[in-house]
C-alpha cells in the first residue's frame, strides 16, 4: 500500500483496462467469445467456402445428416440442404440481435438516465411510460407489430426493440438513482460541471458496467425474440433464418429431427455465446463477487 | 400509511394501465397501413362492402379521431372487444373460453420454476465454488440460451420417440372417457411437457436469481449475528438468509410474468396447447386483427394483474415495505 | 481473580490475490471474570479478528486458524466440536457488533430475534422465551418493552437497535461480551447512553466484557486494562490508567498524541497535531522485522533485523519494542 | 488579523418536499432559520448529530441544495441570488472538502484530471499551463506530482482526501467548505489531513466553513464554533468561550457525552440525554430540545426560545438563560 512519502510504482490502472484483464481470466467469457467468433465467422465466411443456395432443392426430401455427401447435415421436407441453410440463416439473426439491441440500449437508457438524474415528474411520467410497456406481454405485441405493418427484418427488429427497452431503462434509472448521490457528483457540480456534463461525463461512465453487461443480454434475448417471430412464420419471409427452419421442419419432426435440432442448437450457441460474454464482463466489473 | 389506502391507490393505478393498453390497441388500428375499418373487421373475414359500412358507422370512423376513441373506449370496457370474422364469434367469449388453459399452463411452470429454481439457487449458494454451484450455474446458462420453441421439440422427440410416456400434444384426449376424475388426470398428464419446457427457462433464471441473493445475503452482518447466537448452519440458511433472499425473485417473478405469458404463446403452440397462443397464432394467420388485439389486451390485463398480486405479497414478506409506506 | 479466557499464540491467516497476510500474529490475550478488557487499534490491526476466532466465526475460506489455543476456562474452543460451539456462542460467549442497521435480520420481529437466542439455549417455552426477550429489553433501557419487541428492526433507531442487540447478547447470561466498535456508528450522546449502558449491565451481572475500538475515548471510559493491537500484533498491554498516562510503545504513544482530545479548559495556543508518518503496511508483505519500524521515529537497525516480543516491564504492563528504555527516555 | 466578514449566512431555511403527486405531503425542515457569519482567514465550525442539519446547511451554502428561503452572501458576491451559469462560474469562489475520500473522487477520471476538471470548466489560467497548474497543487497538498496519471482506486484513504484538497484549491477559492473531512479517516491520517488543512490556512489565507461531529477535531481546527440541532443553531461563539464556558444544556450534554481520554476519576458532573434526536419530519411545538432536555420547564414545551447574545458575542437559545 502506498504512502505520501515513500516511492510507489507510477503504473496507472485504469479501471476499464483492469476489468478487460479481469475478463480475460474468466473462463466463461472467453468461451463465450470464442463461441460467437466462431458463430460469426461461420456465418460470414461459410457462404464462400460453401455456395449452396439454401432456397435451392437439392436431393430427395427428409434425407438424414449422412447419407449423401451433397448434404451432409441432410435435408428438409423440401430437399433443401440443412447445413447451407445453418450457414445463411445467421446473418438475418444477428443483424436482428444486434439492431433490436441497439435500440433496446439507445431508449433504454435515455428513459433510465432522465427519469433517474431529474427524479420528480419527469420521473413520474417517464416510469409510468415504462411500466405500461413491461405491461405489454412483448411476443404477443411483437406479434402483433409484424402483422398489422408489412413484415421486414427492420420491423422485427423495431418491433424487438420497442417491447424490450423498459428494463434497461430500469437498470438505469436505478444505477443514476445510486450514482446521484455519490459526493463525486456533488464535487462535479461544485467545480462548476452543467446538469449535461454530470449527466452524460460524470453519471453515465460509472454507471456503464452493469449496462453493457444487460446489452450483452439484451442481444440475447434479442435473437430468441427473432428465432421466435420467425418460427410461428413471421418473420421476413423472403429472408432465410434459423428460426424460419425450426417452423418449417416442425411439422416433420418426428420423421426428420436434424431439420429441426441443428438450426436450433445453432441459436443455441449464438445466445449461450452472448450469454457468457456478459457472465464474463459481470465477473470482471464486479471484482468482489468473482472472489466471493 | 394504510393498506386500504394503498391498495386502492394501486387499483386506481392499474385501471390506468388497462386503459392505456386500450388506447394502445386503438392506434395500432389507426396506425397500420390500410383502411381502419379493414383492420376491424379483419382482411381475411371476408368483409363485404355493407359490412364495412356498418363498421365505420358504429365506431363512427367518420368522426374526428377523439370521437372515434370515445367509442372505442366505451365500448371496450362494456366487455365488446369486437367480433372475429375468422371464428364467428365475439372476440370476448374467445378468449375467455382459451384463458384458463393459458393460465393453468403459466402458473403450473410458475411455481415448477420458483419451488425447484429457488431449492437449487441455496443449494449453489452453500459452496459457491462447489460442483453443486458449478452445475447450477450451467444449467442456468443452458436453459436460459436455449429457444424455448426448440426446447419443447427436443423434449418432444425425446418423449415421443425415445421414451414415449408423455402426451407431446393438445390438453386432453378427446377419445377418451374416463369420467371427472380420469379427466383431470389426463389434463395433468398432457400438461407435464408443456409446463417443464415453460419451466426449465424460468427456473434456470430463478435459480441463478437466489444463488446470487443468497451469497450476498450469507454476507450480511445479520447473518453473522444469527451464527454469533449459536444458530445451526441448516438453520442460518433456511430461516434467517432465505427469507430475504427470496425477495428479488418475488419481485422478478411479477415483472417477469409479461414474458412468460410470452414464453407460452411459443410453448402452446409447439404443444397444440388450446390456449391464447395457439388462438393469437391462429387468428394471426387468418388476419382476424380484432382477435389478435383481444388477446394483447387481455393478455395485458393478465399481466397487471400478476403485478398487483405480486405488489400485496411482497408488502407481505417485507415488513420494511409493509410498515414503511 | 480466575482466568475466564485465554488465547494462546494465536495464529490466523488470510489467503489473498497478493499472497498470505497474517492477520493475527501470535496474539496472547487474558481476560479475567467480570472485567473489561479493552483491545484497541486502527482498521485491519486485527482486533476484529481476534472476536471473530474467540466465536469460532473466521471466514474460511479464506480465513485459517493456523496456531495456538482459546481455552475457555480449560477447554480449548478450537478443539471444540461444531455442536459445542454452537453452545458457546450466543450461549456462553456473545456478540455485538459496530453496525446496529444491519447487524438485524430485517425480516424478523425484534422480540422474536432474541427469543430465538434463547430457546437455542435454554430449555423453554415459545411463551417463556418471548417474555424473557420483553423482560431483556426493559433491561437495557428500552421505553414500552411489550410493544417494541413486536417491532422490526427497520422501525427502531440506531440507538434502540444496539440496545436490542446487547439484550439479544445478554439474554442467556452470557459470561464473555465480545463488544465489537459498538458506538463507533452512533451519535454521541447515543453512545454515552450505551457506555454507561454497559457498565451497569456489566456491573449488574458480573459478564465480562471485550471491547473492541479504535478510540482511546471509549477506552478511558470503560475498560479496566487495554491491549493495542497494529498489523496483526499485540504490542503493548497494560492497565488502563498505565497506557493512557504512561504510554511506552512509540505507535501507542503516536496513537494517543495524534488524536485531537476535547478538553475542558482549551487554551489560545493550538500547536499542530503530531503526526505517525506513512500508513499501515499491508499484511502480505510484512518482514522479519517489526512491523512498525517503517513508521518509527526511534528506529534502530535490530528493528529491521529481528521482530520484538512483547516483554513485562513492570507488574502488568507489558510492551513489544526493542528500544523501549530509549523511548521512555525522549 | 482582521475580522473583516467575509460569509454571512441569513435566515437560510431548507425544507424538503411536500409535493409529491398521490403521495401524503411530509416536509422535512432539514435547515430551519440558520444565521451565521464567517470571518476572512477563519474556521467556523458546525457541530451537531446526524439529522442536526449540518451537512445541509453546508450543501446549502454552496447551493448545491435547492434553499428555501434566506440569503447566502460571500463578500460581494449573493450565493443564494445566482441562477444558470453565473452561479456556475461564481463557484470558483467557494469550493468544497467531501467526507468520504472514496466516493468523493470519479474512479473513471485519472486523478490529474479530477484536479484539472475545475480549471477548464471555469476556463482559469492557459490551456498549456494547466498541467503545470495540476502538478503544482499536488506539491502543495503533499502529492508527488508524477501521480497525477494514477486512478483514484490506487490510493490510500488519506492521499485520496489530499486530491479533494487539491481539486479544491485549484480555483484559488476564498471559501472551502469542509463536511466531515476526516471523519472515514484513521486517527494517524485524521492527524495528516487535519495539519495540512491548517498549514494551507496559514500559507494561503483560506477561510473554512468546517463541518464535524467530532467535538475534539472542533475543538482542535476551528476559531468558531456553533451547535445544530434538529436544523437550528442552539449555541454559538468563539472557540474558546464555547468550550470552557457552554450555556446550552444541550451544549454542555454534547461535551459531557465525549469521552475523555484520560483514566477515569469520577470527579466530572455528567449530563445524560435520554433517548434519540426526534425526526425532523414532525417538529415539536417548543424548543426543539424541550423533549430530551434534563432541565426543561414548561414554557420550553409551548415557546420557542431565541437565539440572544448572552455577553461578548456568544449566543445560545434557552429560556432558563432568559430569567
Amino acid at each position: 500500500m502506498a504512502t505520501v512519502d515513500e516511492p510507489i510504482v507510477v503504473e496507472s490502472q485504469s479501471p476499464i483496462r483492469e476489468a478487460m484483464r479481469a475478463f480475460r481470466q474468466s473462463w466463461a467469457g472467453m468461451l463465450g467469445l470464442i463461441l460467437l467468433i466462431l458463430v460469426v465467422l461461420f456465418t460470414y465466411v461459410g457462404p464462400f467456402l460453401y455456395s449452396v443456395d439454401p432456397f435451392e432443392v437439392i436431393w430427395a426430401p427428409l434425407t438424414a445428416p449422412g447419407e449423401t455427401e451433397r448434404a451432409p447435415l441432410g435435408t428438409d421436407y423440401l430437399g433443401r440442404d440443412i447445413l447451407a441453410g445453418l450457414i445463411h440463416g445467421g446473418s438475418a439473426t444477428l443483424y436482428v440481435g444486434l439492431a433490436a439491441g441497439f435500440i433496446t440500449i439507445t431508449i433504454g437508457i435515455l428513459m433510465g438516465a432522465f427519469a433517474g438524474f431529474f427524479r420528480g415528474a419527469v420521473d413520474e411520467v417517464l416510469m409510468r411510460i415504462t411500466e405500461f410497456f413491461q405491461v405489454l406481454p412483448a411476443l404477443l405485441f411483437a406479434m402483433v407489430l409484424v402483422t398489422l405493418f408489412p413484415p421486414s427484418i427492420y420491423i422485427v427488429a423495431l418491433a424487438i426493440g420497442i417491447v424490450s427497452w423498459p428494463t434497461t431503462a430500469r437498470l438505469t434509472r436505478a444505477e443514476f438513482l445510486r450514482i446521484r448521490t455519490l459526493e463525486y457528483v456533488n464535487a462535479a457540480r461544485s467545480v462548476g460541471a452543467k446538469n449535461s456534463r454530470i449527466m452524460w461525463r460524470v453519471i453515465l461512465p460509472n454507471a456503464l458496467a452493469p449496462l453493457i453487461v444487460s446489452a450483452t443480454l439484451t442481444i440475447g434475448i434479442a435473437i430468441l425474440f427473432e428465432a421466435g417471430l420467425s418460427f410461428l412464420g413471421l418473420g421476413d419471409p423472403n429472408v432465410f433464418s434459423w428460426g424460419l427452419m425450426i417452423g418449417a421442419g416442425r411439422e416433420y419432426i418426428l420423421d426428420a429431427w436434424w431439420a429441426v435440432t441443428f438450426p436450433g442448437f445453432m441459436i443455441f450457441l449464438t445466445v449461450l455465446g452472448f450469454s457468457l460474454v456478459g457472465d464474463g464482463l459481470n465477473d470482471a466489473f464486479n471484482p468482489k463477487l468473482r472472489e466471493r | 400509511m394504510n393498506m386500504a389506502w394503498m391498495v386502492v391507490r394501486r387499483l386506481f393505478h392499474a385501471f390506468v394501465l388497462v386503459l392505456a393498453v386500450l388506447v394502445l390497441n386503438f392506434l395500432l388500428i389507426h396506425l397500420a397501413p390500410g383502411d381502419p375499418a379493414d383492420v376491424i373487421a379483419g382482411e381475411m373475414g371476408g368483409a363485404t362492402e355493407e359490412m364495412l359500412a356498418d363498421i365505420r358507422k358504429t365506431y363512427g370512423l367518420d368522426k374526428p379521431i377523439y370521437v372515434q376513441l370515445g367509442v372505442y373506449l366505451e365500448r371496450a370496457l362494456q366487455g365488446d372487444l369486437g367480433q372475429s370474422f375468422f371464428y364467428n364469434a365475439p372476440v370476448l367469449d374467445l378468449v375467455a373460453g382459451r384463458a384458463g388453459a393459458t393460465i393453468l399452463l403459466v402458473v403450473t411452470a410458475l411455481l415448477f420454476a420458483i419451488a425447484v429454481g429457488t431449492l437449487l439457487g441455496v443449494l449453489a449458494s452453500h459452496k459457491p465454488k462447489g460442483i453443486v454451484s458449478g452445475l447450477v450455474t450451467l444449467v442456468s446458462v443452458v436453459g436460459y440460451s436455449a429457444p424455448i420453441f426448440w426446447t419443447g421439440l427436443m423434449l418432444v422427440i425425446l418423449f415421443a420417440w425415445v421414451i414415449p410416456i408423455f402426451p407431446i400434444a393438445n390438453m386432453f384426449d378427446i377419445t377418451k372417457d374416463t369420467g371427472f376424475f380420469g379427466f383431470i388426470l389426463d389434463v395433468l398428464h398432457h400438461l407435464v411437457l408443456p409446463a417443464l419446457t415453460l419451466g426449465i427457462v424460468y427456473l434456470a433464471q430463478y435459480a441463478r436469481l437466489t444463488r446470487a441473493s443468497m451469497l450476498e445475503i450469507l454476507g450480511s452482518d445479520y447473518i453473522r449475528t444469527a451464527r454469533a447466537k449459536g444458530v445451526a448452519e441448516t438453520k442460518v440458511y433456511t430461516h434467517h438468509a432465505l427469507r430475504n433472499a427470496i425477495l428479488p425473485v418475488v419481485t422478478i417473478a411479477g415483472l417477469q410474468f409479461g414474458s412468460i405469458v410470452s414464453g407460452a404463446v411459443l410453448v402452446e403452440t409447439v404443444f397444440s396447447w388450446p390456449g391464447l397462443g395457439t388462438l393469437a397464432f391462429e387468428s394471426i394467420l387468418a388476419r382476424d386483427y380484432p382477435t389478435v388485439l383481444g388477446i394483447l389486451f387481455f393478455s395485458s390485463v393478465l399481466v397487471i394483474i400478476a403485478n398487483l398480486i405480486t405488489d400485496l405479497v411482497y408488502r407481505i414478506v417485507d415488513p420494511r415495505i409493509r410498515t414503511g409506506g | 481473580m480466575t482466568s475466564l479466557l485465554t488465547i494462546k499464540d494465536l495464529v490466523v491467516d488470510f489467503k489473498t490475490r497478493a499472497g498470505n497476510a497474517r492477520v493475527l500474529n501470535q496474539i496472547s490475550l487474558e481476560l479475567k471474570s467480570g472485567e473489561i478488557l479493552g483491545i484497541v487499534g486502527e482498521s485491519g490491526c486485527g482486533k476484529s479478528m481476534t472476536a471473530l476466532s474467540v466465536m469460532g466465526l473466521v471466514p474460511s475460506p479464506p480465513g485459517k486458524v493456523s496456531e495456538g489455543s482459546i481455552l475457555l476456562e480449560e477447554e480449548d474452543l478450537l478443539q471444540a466440536s461444531n455442536a459445542r460451539m454452537r453452545q458457546v456462542r450466543g450461549g456462553i460467549i456473545s456478540m455485538i457488533f459496530q453496525e446496529p442497521m444491519t447487524s438485524l435480520n430485517p425480516v424478523f420481529r425484534v422480540g422474536d430475534q432474541i427469543a430465538e437466542c434463547v430457546l437455542l439455549h435454554e430449555d423453554i417455552s415459545k411463551t417463556d422465551a418471548w417474555e424473557r426477550a420483553v423482560e431483556m429489553l426493559t433491561k437495557v433501557g428500552i421505553p414500552e418493552p411489550a410493544l417494541r419487541a413486536k417491532a422490526y428492526p427497520h422501525e427502531l433507531s440506531g440507538g434502540m437497535r444496539q440496545r436490542v442487540m446487547i439484550a439479544m447478547a445478554l439474554s442467556c447470561h452470557p459470561r464473555v461480551l465480545i463488544a465489537d466498535e459498538p458506538t463507533t456508528a452512533l451519535d454521541v450522546t447515543v453512545q454515552a447512553q450505551i457506555f454507561d449502558l454497559l457498565k451497569d449491565l456489566q456491573r449488574e451481572t458480573g459478564t465480562a466484557i471485550i471491547m473492541i475500538t479504535h478510540d482511546m475515548g471509549a477506552i478511558a471510559e470503560l475498560a479496566d486494562r487495554v491491549a493495542v493491537m497494529y498489523a496483526g500484533h499485540i504490542i503493548e498491554s497494560g492497565l488502563t490508567k498505565d497506557i493512557l498516562e504512561n504510554p511506552h510503545h512509540p505507535y501507542t504513544r503516536g496513537l494517543i498524541a495524534c488524536v485531537p482530545h476535547l478538553e475542558t479548559d482549551p487554551t489560545e495556543v493550538r500547536p499542530y497535531l503530531s503526526e505517525i508518518k506513512g500508513v499501515v503496511p499491508s499484511l502480505t508483505e510484512l518482514g522479519k522485522g517489526c512491523a512498525f519500524a517503517d513508521r518509527c521515529p526511534y528506529k534502530t537497525p535490530v528493528c529491521e533485523e529481528r521482530r520484538p516480543d512483547i516483554e513485562p516491564i513492570s507488574e502488568g504492563h507489558a510492551v513489544a519494542c526493542h528500544n523501549v528504555e530509549y523511548v521512555v527516555a525522549v | 488579523m482582521s475580522d473583516e466578514t467575509l460569509l454571512e449566512v441569513q435566515d437560510l431555511k431548507v425544507h424538503f418536499g411536500g409535493k409529491k403527486l398521490f403521495k401524503k405531503a411530509m416536509v422535512v425542515h432539514a435547515v430551519d432559520g440558520v444565521s451565521f457569519t464567517v470571518p476572512k482567514g477563519k474556521t467556523l465550525g458546525i457541530v451537531g448529530e446526524s439529522g442536526s442539519g449540518k451537512t445541509t446547511t453546508a450543501l446549502a451554502v454552496l447551493r448545491l441544495v435547492p434553499i428555501t428561503a434566506g440569503k447566502v452572501q460571500l463578500d460581494d458576491l449573493e450565493i443564494s441570488a445566482l441562477e444558470g451559469d453565473e452561479l456556475r462560474h461564481s463557484r470558483k469562489r467557494f469550493q468544497m472538502i467531501f467526507q468520504d475520500p472514496y466516493s468523493s473522487l470519479d474512479p473513471r477520471q485519472r486523478v490529474g484530471e479530477i484536479v484539472r476538471e475545475p480549471l477548464d470548466l471555469m476556463d482559469i489560467g492557459e490551456e498549456k499551463d494547466r498541467d503545470q497548474m495540476v502538478r503544482d497543487l499536488f506539491v502543495q497538498v503533499g502529492l508527488r506530482p508524477e501521480l497525477t496519471k494514477l486512478f483514484p482506486h490506487q490510493f490510500s484513504g488519506g492521499q485520496r482526501q489530499r486530491v479533494g484538497l487539491a481539486r479544491a484549491l485549484s480555483t484559488k477559492p476564498d471559501l472551502i467548505v469542509c463536511d466531515e473531512p476526516v471523519s472515514a479517516l484513521d486517527v494517524a491520517v485524521q492527524a495528516q489531513i487535519l495539519n495540512l488543512m491548517r498549514k494551507l490556512q496559514e500559507d494561503l489565507g483560506l477561510t473554512y466553513l468546517f463541518i464535524s461531529h467530532d467535538l475534539g477535531v472542533v475543538q482542535h481546527l476551528c476559531d468558531h464554533v456553533a451547535v445544530m440541532y434538529l436544523g437550528q443553531i442552539v449555541e454559538q461563539a468563539d472557540r474558546i468561550s464555547l468550550f470552557k464556558n457552554p450555556q446550552h444544556p444541550y451544549t454542555k450534554a454534547l461535551l459531557s457525552a465525549v469521552p475523555k481520554a484520560r483514566a477515569r476519576d469520577g470527579s466530572e458532573e455528567r449530563v445524560r440525554l435520554k433517548g434519540d434526536p426526534p425526526s425532523p419530519v414532525n417538529l415539536p411545538q417548543g424548543c426543539r430540545f424541550a423533549g430530551r432536555c434534563p432541565v426543561a420547564i414548561d414554557k420550553c414545551h409551548s415557546v420557542p426560545p431565541e437565539l440572544k447574545d448572552r455577553g461578548d458575542g456568544h449566543m445560545a437559545s434557552c429560556h432558563l438563560l432568559d430569567e
